[in-house]
């Protein structure tokens, strides 16, 4: 068990920035969700964390230790790979042993080690098998159980759920989640799948473009996004931004004001299940064009203006395209950014 | 005949030493694939020169050799393909779970290719015994080969030569049958 | 426009049934999706009706016109295909237009209808440019332009939006519904992406090893299953059963009962967001073993006797793993399955 | 050198006629390596037998048949690798679209080989070039490889020879240079 520390870390690929200047600090034990669309560095900095990529610049420290220089082996870390990386040629006893037998542990030590780490992830009955004879899941469940048997400082784990199906990648979430709570092990996980991060992790970093967005827990991350990007890609549907004009210290459209320190443009931003669904008459005229009934909920694409928002509704609502609905919000669940850089006011 | 055995042992593994450290990258493929356009008969000159002062030529020994020299590229080539099928990540997890880059390989990578490997060797082996077959009859006897042919057409019946052939290939047909999974995917033709 | 009809089409692979006896009706102008997991049968009825694969019994009729034994080009239908398969010699402009020439249209109605469908899309800037300098969902407009442009009397689809990134199958699918619905074209399409089904359909087929287990409207198929796969295939998280005893006409548990004309063991099924919860000396209790913030919900997975269950909560709600709580169920709204077929009673 | 002008040609051309009308199936494509396997002297003989009945020994035309042939298998290998790699649901949208079979060849497959087969062409083309001249020293002046050299090695300084090797290697050098990105998709060999 360790915390991470990265201090300054840039990585150049050729003229492009890949990564630029970032810092991040991981607690002893917690869980990190490193989340954010395809390039935008979050593979390269776990990598980089690794050891398996080189960086331009900066430090990386796990515990007090500065391991930026170390080849991977001995930073004390684990990884689980995305396509799960399992040996095919061993068996999974052996694939769980591997890190212990690198480390020479005696053949006691290891039989325990795999055996109670092959009881977490409950993949026993199939120690004597071979990777190719396992489904998807149990392959996982076998990388899980190998970074886990040499109780690593550090985990690292690579988008591990995103080559499972829906229904198989909803029940390792949960399972994954509460073996990494009883492990205790300091966790930093890639994803570009915002739901995992949120299921998963106690604070989610969202990176854009080679930089940290904002960190923070996943209910703030959520309802209180730091920029537009981040209220755009956390959530399904994404949060709704609005143009509107703020004035006098006040920010108001039809069946809505709050204060604001600010004049000039703003963005109004707001997710679709926090507003009030009312009559045409009252608040913001809403024109619905496409109705879904997603089965718990309805979801309401339309226009506000000429902007696109999506708004959720109660299943059993009877609302059909074409209609046009009045929208309440509500001052305590919304957020301000700014016009030009996106980020909140 | 006694030539034909050496080759069975020397053009493997002569094969087999151009696998182990080879790593491809677009430079060297190029150099591979010049190599191929190379005149063999520009190639021969100074090698035959070189064969004749050092006492290799119209021995075993230098046949297997130039076998193994010519066969080198296309050894470098599959074993290329080989190593490039192998998921970068397993040598990587094998990093990051305690091994030098030395370790990785020899525990990871080399189990890994060694079953297309051998299927290949199998490949080469097959072609080269075709080869040694011609060799064999040019560098003995000194002939060409289409001259010798006629010659022992002239001197014995058809069928005699063709049931010579016939056992000729009949190694090459069983191993192709028992390898054709591997050949076909370092063919690049998928089996779909 | 015309609708679908399909009669008894069954496809063997060998000693293996893909396909059994399946019947289907699409009405004229209706949207059907088929839902199933990978491997159901799904996407090889779509190309038995194409044309593009043999039925080993069975009839297909497009309108009243059996087509069983035409080959795809005489069917009269226009099909987009998961990987787009849009033709990367040809510009977006002769893409579109492919159908139209191999019906040897005259050049001003070609230009007609390609532009109409190019608007409907907005494609327009991009005709005349190759696919290959298009991104993922542009090429994904063009071959649905190139399928409207001929104005099928059926539009197959082949989960089209599969190869998306979730922010643009969320626009996609909302663009698609209401173009669809503007063209009133009939329409098949193949998904294994139950919130693409619910949103898209007018009615849901769900496939399962190579039989409609059920067909139906979104809601219902949601809300009223007619089979544990159903249940559990569809929604997410999925549905929860529950194992109980009926007797004397009833069947009930603690803080539920409902009357029921069958005895015996069966499984209770009821959604996540149907249970109310409330104290543990109240209702069924429920150890909490994972708590989830998803931002618009918790996603609260745990124990109900030996079960695994999943309930929402409400974001607010201050849950903590390993508490135990009571659920409470609505009668209304849980369905009741054989526990030996997994069909509803 | 008229015979190398010949098949400049006429190789090519045979290429190019074998791709045409190519779909592969397993049991073809082990025919092919077979034919790989097959020993070349057992099929020069019957070969050169029937040459020298048709009257065709020793000519242009002979020898641009007998490379065609020997060609065709790796041609047919080549050629399948390149339609496999044109996705079937390209042909299948354009059947739907209300294309025959052979429109959807004409119109959709073949413009998206063309470019790769041009590749192949030139790659055989290249091979076939320094092939035929080893062919044309062994068929015209009737004597080894081996032997030839030996004699021009004693007739003429060996830079002179070097010399025309580099410019026969020329031509070869460029084209490779030029289409290498198809060769490389061609073996399969990725450049990653």
């Amino acid at each position: 068990m360790a915390a991470i520390t990265i201090e300054g870390v840039s990585k150049r690929f050729g003229a492009a920035m890949a990564l630029e200047q970032l810092d991040l600090n991981v607690a002893d034990g917690e869980f990190v969700a490193l989340l954010g669309p395809s390039g935008c560095g979050k593979t390269t900095l776990l990598r980089i964390i690794a050891g398996l990529e080189t960086r331009s610049s900066g430090r990386v420290l796990i515990g007090d230790r500065d391991v930026s220089d170390l080849p991977p082996a001995e930073r004390g870390l684990a990884m689980v790979f995305q396509n799960y990386a399992v040996f095919p040629h061993l068996t999974v006893f052996e694939n769980v042993a591997f890190g212990l037998r690198m480390q020479k542990r005696d053949e006691a030590t290891i039989r325990r080690q795999v055996n109670r780490a092959a009881d977490l992830l409950q993949i026993g009955p199939y120690l004597d098998r071979y990777p190719a004879k396992l489904s998807g899941g149990q392959r996982q469940r076998v990388a899980v159980a190998r970074a886990l048997a040499v109780e690593p400082a550090v985990l690292l784990m690579d988008e591990p759920l995103s080559n499972l199906d829906a229904l198989l990648r909803l029940e390792m979430r949960a399972e994954l989640k509460s073996v990494l709570k009883e492990a205790g092990t300091t966790t930093l996980y890639v994803t570009h799948d915002q739901t995992e991060a949120m299921g998963l992790a106690d604070r989610i970093a969202v990176m854009h473009k080679g930089v940290i967005e904002q960190i923070d827990t996943p209910t703030r991350i959520y309802s209180k996004p730091s920029s537009t990007f981040v209220g755009g890609f956390v959530g399904s549907p994404p949060m709704n931004f609005l143009k509107l004009e703020a004035k006098n210290g006040v920010l108001a459209c039809e069946g809505f004001s709050m204060p604001l320190a600010h004049d000039g443009p703003v963005l109004l931003g707001f997710r679709g299940e926090d507003v009030r669904l009312v009559d045409a008459s009252q608040g913001l005229a809403f024109a619905v064009r496409v109705v879904e009934p997603m089965g718990s909920h309805l979801l309401l694409t339309g226009q506000v203006g000429g902007e696109r928002i999506r708004v959720v509704a109660a299943p059993q609502a009877e609302i059909a395209s074409g209609m046009t609905l009045g929208l309440q919000l509500d001052a305590a669940r919304v957020v301000v950014m700014d016009t030009q850089t996106g980020k909140a006011l | 005949m006694t030539m034909v055995m050496a080759l069975l042992l020397g053009a493997p593994a002569g094969y087999a030493l151009a696998r182990f450290s080879f790593k491809g990258a677009t430079a060297f493929r190029l150099m591979i694939l010049l190599t191929r356009a190379f005149p063999l008969a520009i190639l021969a000159l100074p090698l035959t020169v070189l064969f004749i002062r050092a006492g290799l030529y119209d021995t075993a020994f230098g046949v297997s050799l130039v076998h193994t020299a010519l066969a080198l590229p296309f050894a470098a080539m599959i074993t290329a393909s080989l190593f490039a099928g192998i998921p970068r990540e397993l040598e990587e997890a094998a990093w990051v779970f305690g091994c030098t880059r030395w370790q990785a390989f020899v525990k990871v990578v080399l189990p890994l290719a060694l079953p297309g490997m051998a299927a290949a060797a199998i490949f080469a082996f097959v072609i080269s015994w075709n080869e040694v077959f011609a060799a064999s009859v040019l560098t003995v006897q000194q002939r060409t080969l289409t001259a010798y042919l006629l010659t022992v057409l002239s001197e014995s019946p058809l069928h005699y030569r063709f049931a010579g052939g016939f056992i000729l290939i009949v190694p090459s047909v069983v191993f192709i049958f028992a390898v054709r999974r591997y050949l076909f995917a370092l063919w690049g033709v998928t089996s779909r």
